[in-house]
């Protein structure tokens, strides 16, 4: 069989993401170096936001994921009224808090449930999308949708959560903190799970740390970044919780870190209910957004969310970027896929490796490009055929060192 | 005389195409099917097919209905001779094996000592078709499930084999002969499972679960990884025999299960007697969804090994233990039971 | 194996699913589903059309000249924000949401009450 | 003295006149303008003496009469955006990748949407824009309108 | 009516594509495979082989970069298949009207059966589509024969 195979259409699944191209360079069986090639999911967003009017922008701010939509929403309202230089009514941070918060819940148990089918473990997976529906649920009774919120609008949010709603949350959150528990008692003792993560994808410290990694990323490898404590947005200054870390920088940890703030997210959502204060939910703010510039900060379930807005006094922005967690993830990758020292990344490890930054671009394309440094070769292979690939330069009786 | 003769033959031709053989199994292989996804489901807190047939009972004969319906594409490239045969080949590998199974008496149609033997080598067949199967559409994805399902065969041939044999090596030690007929009139009244038999039992789940390539074995499938495996390029009608293959082979490797460790059509210890046949028949297909059962609940509580962990795996505890079974069934036993009857 | 002792723990309990078509779940009474113009009500000034995210409203000029909202169901994103738009309160959300077509270009509502 | 007021000070006095404005928005933003030959002094500053580790992300924006290249750098939770002004006849910048790794990918964006060029950048290739875009079409620039990227990538509307 | 028709009614076998979507549709379409709503069902399959599909679901805006990829998948499928356009961005690009990398509509492409609209849609809208499609199929086909 020739070594050369050109780069296949790519598993069309439930993919839940965009795509992406490695390329891994190898010596042997050991891969020392990688490559990211990304883009096939490019719209151009911050184009037609120039467009669009700012609170047309929020919707298609939500857009620019479903998954940590209101992130985005969020973080666009926020930088705006940030130039607009007016507070907005406590209530409302409260409420942006908590849609913030079962975002996150939701975002993590689908990872959690998608990582369990990427190993084969459909059963897991079921149960806990099936219990993933009742946040979604909840979700859907205080914004209207499953999906999309549209719950932040410029200068506050466009519904209130009353009593009877916020109570039936408070149930649901309860409930579903047994149920997580439940999840983190199986995920520690599934033998196959942990013989699949641990020690695999390190990502020192240093290295996050000049990567800018974000999010669940960075905090496995023990730096308690989190942008809701360093720079507290929506109601975080109020509310005490823990910035889950993990020192032991490899996938185990990123898998603890999500389950850990499943947790706490729980006890935010609930202390935010208990907390909030009573008063209006929106300020009416002008649709013309003065001339200036602000720049919003959110830590969206895979980490921080930045977006830049600048107003030249009409209602539509002069310039809007946005810079998404997963893109700020994704030059740790060739970190955690190069052999250095004692740490030695076999080809197997790679999927794995990827997936546990949480990509929302994993799937569609998984093809990895490898080059031999010593013969300048290059081919392409799909993660299968990597795993294949690695039964054959191992003896499967002899035991990884 | 004359007439007694063709008569028989005419039984036989019969016994042979409708009960209990190829009509029969083939109802009984989509029946299978249909139990698995259930019950699949339902431990998933699911509830699988419904609306097909009463209970959805009818979704595997859909299924491949429509698959015989549809338009069946051969890829470019493909080496077609064997690209197309393999299907049908697969079919009949796996409907001939289940002539061997004593579904209504202590014999199956076909039965002669050393059949046991037999039935190990179109095991092993089926594999090779699997191997052809994936190479012929010349395409990345089969090609890479094809070698796989080659790699694992080489994990898990030596247990089944052996616990095959293990059960066999009983009525050997009775006097018995290497044939299913004596392996099932060994256990009239005494069934394998519950003597030396539990652990053999337990590697036999183990190995058929990777002889059907179903999770934690599913490798040469692995859905997320290689789309579907060496059966991603077929279509059509050939996807339809292949998939009727497997449910054969499903249904088969119950009954050889059931045959080979919980005593065939025989009632049970406390019941002594052979019933006619349909008791017989009933008795086996009950005996055969236990076995299945237990090979769904392995499938729904695993997470597919790579396939490196399956062969590490097959090597490090199960040869070992299924040669060990095996002495014990062929040493310690009869001993064992020399040593009672003395 | 802590997953083997769930898988068979879950066995025996009552479904999860919700067989959909012949049960269904109410929907929240706020839910955001299709949006309905009340024509009367609707006074022509354009508002809803101007912040509509997806462009899915436009406004038409009817035969006795007056003004009002075209709305293309297929191009909504179904965030309400016309609804908050409206200083007539002339637009609703309802909780329809079985939205299935045939062709998304008849999915059109116009201001005379008709659909295209 | 606040953390950020502090932070403006200190880059005040270190670079004197090459920090052409310097200000504090509100509690954790700050916005800080230099001349394009103090842009990459200014970063080595805050990364050696400060000890700001973290670049968020870097936004280039086209001002009409010039460009400005906007690195986000995050200390202590204070975001400092530090403006440098690129001019259209000559869209060139150092590149910071050396002094911050991370902004690897940023700097490639700001490259494919502006036509910015980063000296010293390892890798100027595409990162969001697919490998047949057209040479020399830079969208996000304010002279490219939304109607010529209409025509020349995707097909009319309907 | 047939057998073979009473087999394609309860048989769909599903391939799904993302052509860019913001995984709103995602999320829901897999959702509506969970046990909550378990479209396995109706004999649906979610499958991995354009080969093994009858019904293409498509989500998302389909952009520049996917269309060749899309048309080829399509072209993979045996027939007869169908495609079911889910969300509003597949429609009709939805909310990303004014981007410049999308198709208005994913009929610009390849052609489409049925369009579930939403945005995203809700689990039970997907499977209102898919048991729409079913209702097309069988009037095809009783116009046929
Ligand atoms: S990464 Fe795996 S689980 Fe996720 S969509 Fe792709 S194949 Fe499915
Ligand atoms: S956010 Fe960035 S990647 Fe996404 S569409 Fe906009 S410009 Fe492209
Ligand atoms: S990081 Fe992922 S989940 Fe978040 S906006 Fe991007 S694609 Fe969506
Ligand atoms: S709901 Fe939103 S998208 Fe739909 S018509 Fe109203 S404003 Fe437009
Ligand atoms: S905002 Fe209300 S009154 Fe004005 S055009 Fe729209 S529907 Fe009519
Ligand atoms: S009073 Fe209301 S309806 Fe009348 S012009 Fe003012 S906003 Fe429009
Ligand atoms: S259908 Fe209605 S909107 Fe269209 S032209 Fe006739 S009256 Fe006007
Ligand atoms: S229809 Fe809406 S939710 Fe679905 S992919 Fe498009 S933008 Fe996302």
């Amino acid at each position: 069989m020739s070594n050369i195979v050109d780069v296949p259409v790519g598993p069309q699944h439930p993919a839940l993401k965009e795509p992406l191209n490695i390329t891994c360079y190898v010596d042997g069986e050991q891969v020392v170096g990688a490559k990211l090639r990304i883009g096939y999911n490019h719209r151009g967003i911050e184009k037609a936001g120039e467009y669009q009017t700012f609170i047309q922008n929020l919707y298609i701010a939500e857009r620019i994921c479903g998954i940590c939509g209101i992130v985005h929403a969020f973080d666009l309202a926020q930088a705006t009224e940030h130039i607009i230089g007016k507070e907005i009514p406590r209530r409302a941070d409260y409420l942006r808090t908590i849609g913030l918060e079962l975002n996150r819940i939701h975002s993590h148990l689908l990872w959690l449930g998608v990582a369990a089918h990427e190993i084969g473990f459909d059963t897991l997976f079921m149960y806990v999308w099936r219990d993933r529906e009742v946040v979604m649920d909840v979700i859907e009774d205080f914004t209207g949708n499953r999906v999309t919120y549209a719950l932040v609008t410029i200068g506050g949010v466009r519904r209130d959560l009353p009593q009877e709603k916020a109570e039936k949350m408070l149930r649901v959150m309860d409930a579903l903190e047994e149920t997580v528990k439940k999840y983190k008692e199986m995920c520690l003792n599934e033998k196959t799970i942990r013989m699949r993560c641990d020690g695999v994808g390190v990502l020192r410290k240093e290295d996050a740390i000049a990567l800018c990694a974000v999010g669940p990323t960075i905090r496995a490898s023990g730096v308690p970044f989190d942008i809701r404590a360093d720079d507290p947005h929506a109601a975080y200054d109020e509310i005490p919780f823990k910035v889950v870390t993990y020192d032991t920088c490899d996938v185990t940890a990123r898998i603890l870190v999500r389950i850990d703030e499943t947790l706490e997210s729980i006890n935010i959502v609930r202390e935010a209910i208990k907390k909030m204060p009573s008063g209006p939910i929106r300020a009416r703010l002008p649709r013309a957004v003065p001339v200036g510039e602000g720049v919003g900060r959110t830590e969206a379930p895979r980490g921080e969310v930045i977006h830049y807005v600048r107003s030249n006094g009409t209602d539509r922005p002069f310039r809007w970027k946005v810079r998404a967690p997963t893109l700020a993830n994704l030059l740790s990758i060739p970190v955690m896929l190069t052999s250095k020292g004692d740490y030695v990344v076999y080809i197997a490890d790679v999927p794995i490796t990827f997936a546990s930054i949480d990509p929302c671009l994993s799937c569609t394309d998984r093809a990895v490009k490898f080059v031999d440094v010593s013969s300048g070769k290059s081919w392409v292979w799909t993660f299968s055929q990597i795993k294949r690939m690695y039964w054959k330069d191992k003896p499967c009786w002899r035991e990884r060192p | 005389m004359e007439g007694e003769a063709v008569i028989q033959e005419l039984i036989d031709v019969l016994r042979t195409l409708l009960f209990p053989g190829f009509l029969f199994f083939v109802i009984l292989g989509l029946f299978f099917e249909w139990i698995d996804r259930k019950f699949y489901a339902k431990l998933q807190n699911r509830v699988g097919p419904l609306y097909t047939g009463p209970w959805g009972l009818l979704q595997p004969l859909a299924d491949f209905v429509k698959l015989m319906a549809k338009e069946d594409i051969v890829p470019e490239g493909a080496i077609k001779p064997i690209f197309s045969s393999v299907p049908v080949f697969a079919l009949a590998l796996s409907l001939f094996a289940a002539l061997f199974l004593p579904v209504c008496g202590p014999q199956g149609i076909v039965s002669f000592p050393g059949d046991v033997i037999v039935l190990a080598v179109v095991l092993t067949l089926l594999v090779i078709l699997v191997f052809l199967g994936g190479l012929s559409p010349a395409s990345r994805y089969p090609e890479v499930g094809a070698e796989r399902s080659v790699l694992q065969l080489l994990g898990y041939e030596i247990p089944l084999v052996a616990s095959i044999l293990g059960a066999t090596a009983m009525t050997v030690g009775l006097g018995g002969s290497l044939s299913i007929e004596g392996i099932v009139n060994a256990q009239r009244d005494w069934w394998s499972i519950l003597g030396f038999q539990a652990l053999g039992f337990a590697i036999f789940l183990l190995a058929a679960q990777a002889e059907l390539e179903r999770v934690p074995f599913d490798i040469p499938e692995a859905e997320t990884e290689i789309v579907a495996g060496w059966t991603t390029e077929y279509s059509g009608k050939k996807l339809a025999l292949l998939r009727l293959a497997r449910d054969v082979e499903l249904a088969f490797l119950c009954g050889l299960g059931a045959t080979l460790f919980l005593g065939g059509p025989w009632p049970g210890p406390l019941v002594p007697g052979l019933g006619g046949a349909i008791v017989s028949t009933i008795i086996f297909v009950i005996k055969s969804i236990v076995v299945l059962l237990l090979l769904t609940v392995i499938r729904a509580a695993m997470s597919r090994l790579r396939i490196d962990q399956m062969v590490n795996f097959a090597w490090k505890y199960l040869v070992p233990l299924s040669i060990f079974q095996l002495l014990l069934a062929v040493v310690v036993a009869p001993l064992m039971i020399h040593l009672l009857t003395l | 194996m802590p997953i083997f002792r769930e898988v068979l723990r879950t066995a025996p309990k009552k479904r999860a699913t919700l067989l959909y078509p012949f049960e269904k779940r109410d929907v929240p009474l706020d839910y955001r589903g299709r949006i309905e113009i009340n024509y009367d009500l609707c006074v022509g000034c354009g508002l809803c059309v101007k912040e509509c995210p997806s462009q899915a409203l436009e406004l038409v000029t009817l035969p006795d000249g007056k003004k009002k909202p075209r709305y293309y169901v297929a191009r909504c994103t179904f965030c309400a924000q016309c609804v908050e738009s409206c200083p007539r309160n002339a637009i609703k959300s309802t909780q329809i949401y079985e939205l299935a077509t045939y062709n998304r270009k008849a999915e059109v509502v116009e201001p005379c009450g008709t659909s295209r | 003295m606040t953390l950020e007021e502090e932070l403006v000070s200190k880059l005040k006095e270190r670079f004197g006149d090459r920090i052409l404005e310097a200000k504090v928005q509100r509690a954790r933003r700050i916005f800080v303008t230099v001349d394009r030959s103090a842009y990459k002094d200014v970063i080595r500053f805050l990364r050696n003496d400060v000890g700001v580790t973290h670049v968020s992300t870097i936004s280039g924006v086209d001002a009409i009469d010039h460009f400005e290249v906007i690195p986000h750098l995050s200390y202590k939770g204070i975001v400092v955006s530090v403006r440098a002004i690129v001019p259209k006849d000559k869209p060139e910048i150092d590149t910071i990748t050396d002094v911050i790794p991370g902004a690897l990918f940023y700097e490639k964006e700001v490259h494919e949407m502006f036509g910015i060029d980063i000296k010293g950048h390892p890798d100027l290739t595409h990162l969001e824009l697919p490998d047949d875009w057209p040479e020399g079409l830079y969208p996000l620039r304010k002279d490219v309108k939304l109607e010529e990227l209409f025509r020349r990538i995707t097909k009319e509307r309907d | 009516m047939g057998l073979v028709d009473w087999a394609r009614l309860r048989s769909p076998w599903v391939l799904h594509f993302n052509t860019g979507a913001c995984n709103g549709c995602d999320i829901e379409v897999v959702a509506a495979l969970t046990p909550r709503y378990d479209v396995e069902r109706f004999g649906i399959r979610l499958v991995g082989s354009p080969r093994h599909a009858d019904i293409l679901i498509v989500t998302g805006p389909v952009t520049k970069q996917v269309e060749k990829r899309l048309k080829r998948v399509y072209e993979q499928m045996p027939e007869p298949k169908f495609v079911m356009a889910v969300g509003n961005c597949c429609a009709s690009s939805g909310a990303f009207r004014n981007c410049y990398n999308v198709y208005p509509g994913l009929d610009n492409v390849i052609p489409v059966d049925v369009y579930v609209m939403g945005c995203p849609p809700k689990p039970e809208a997907i499977i209102n589509g898919v048991v729409k499609l079913l209702e097309k199929l069988k009037k095809l086909k009783g116009g046929a024969s």
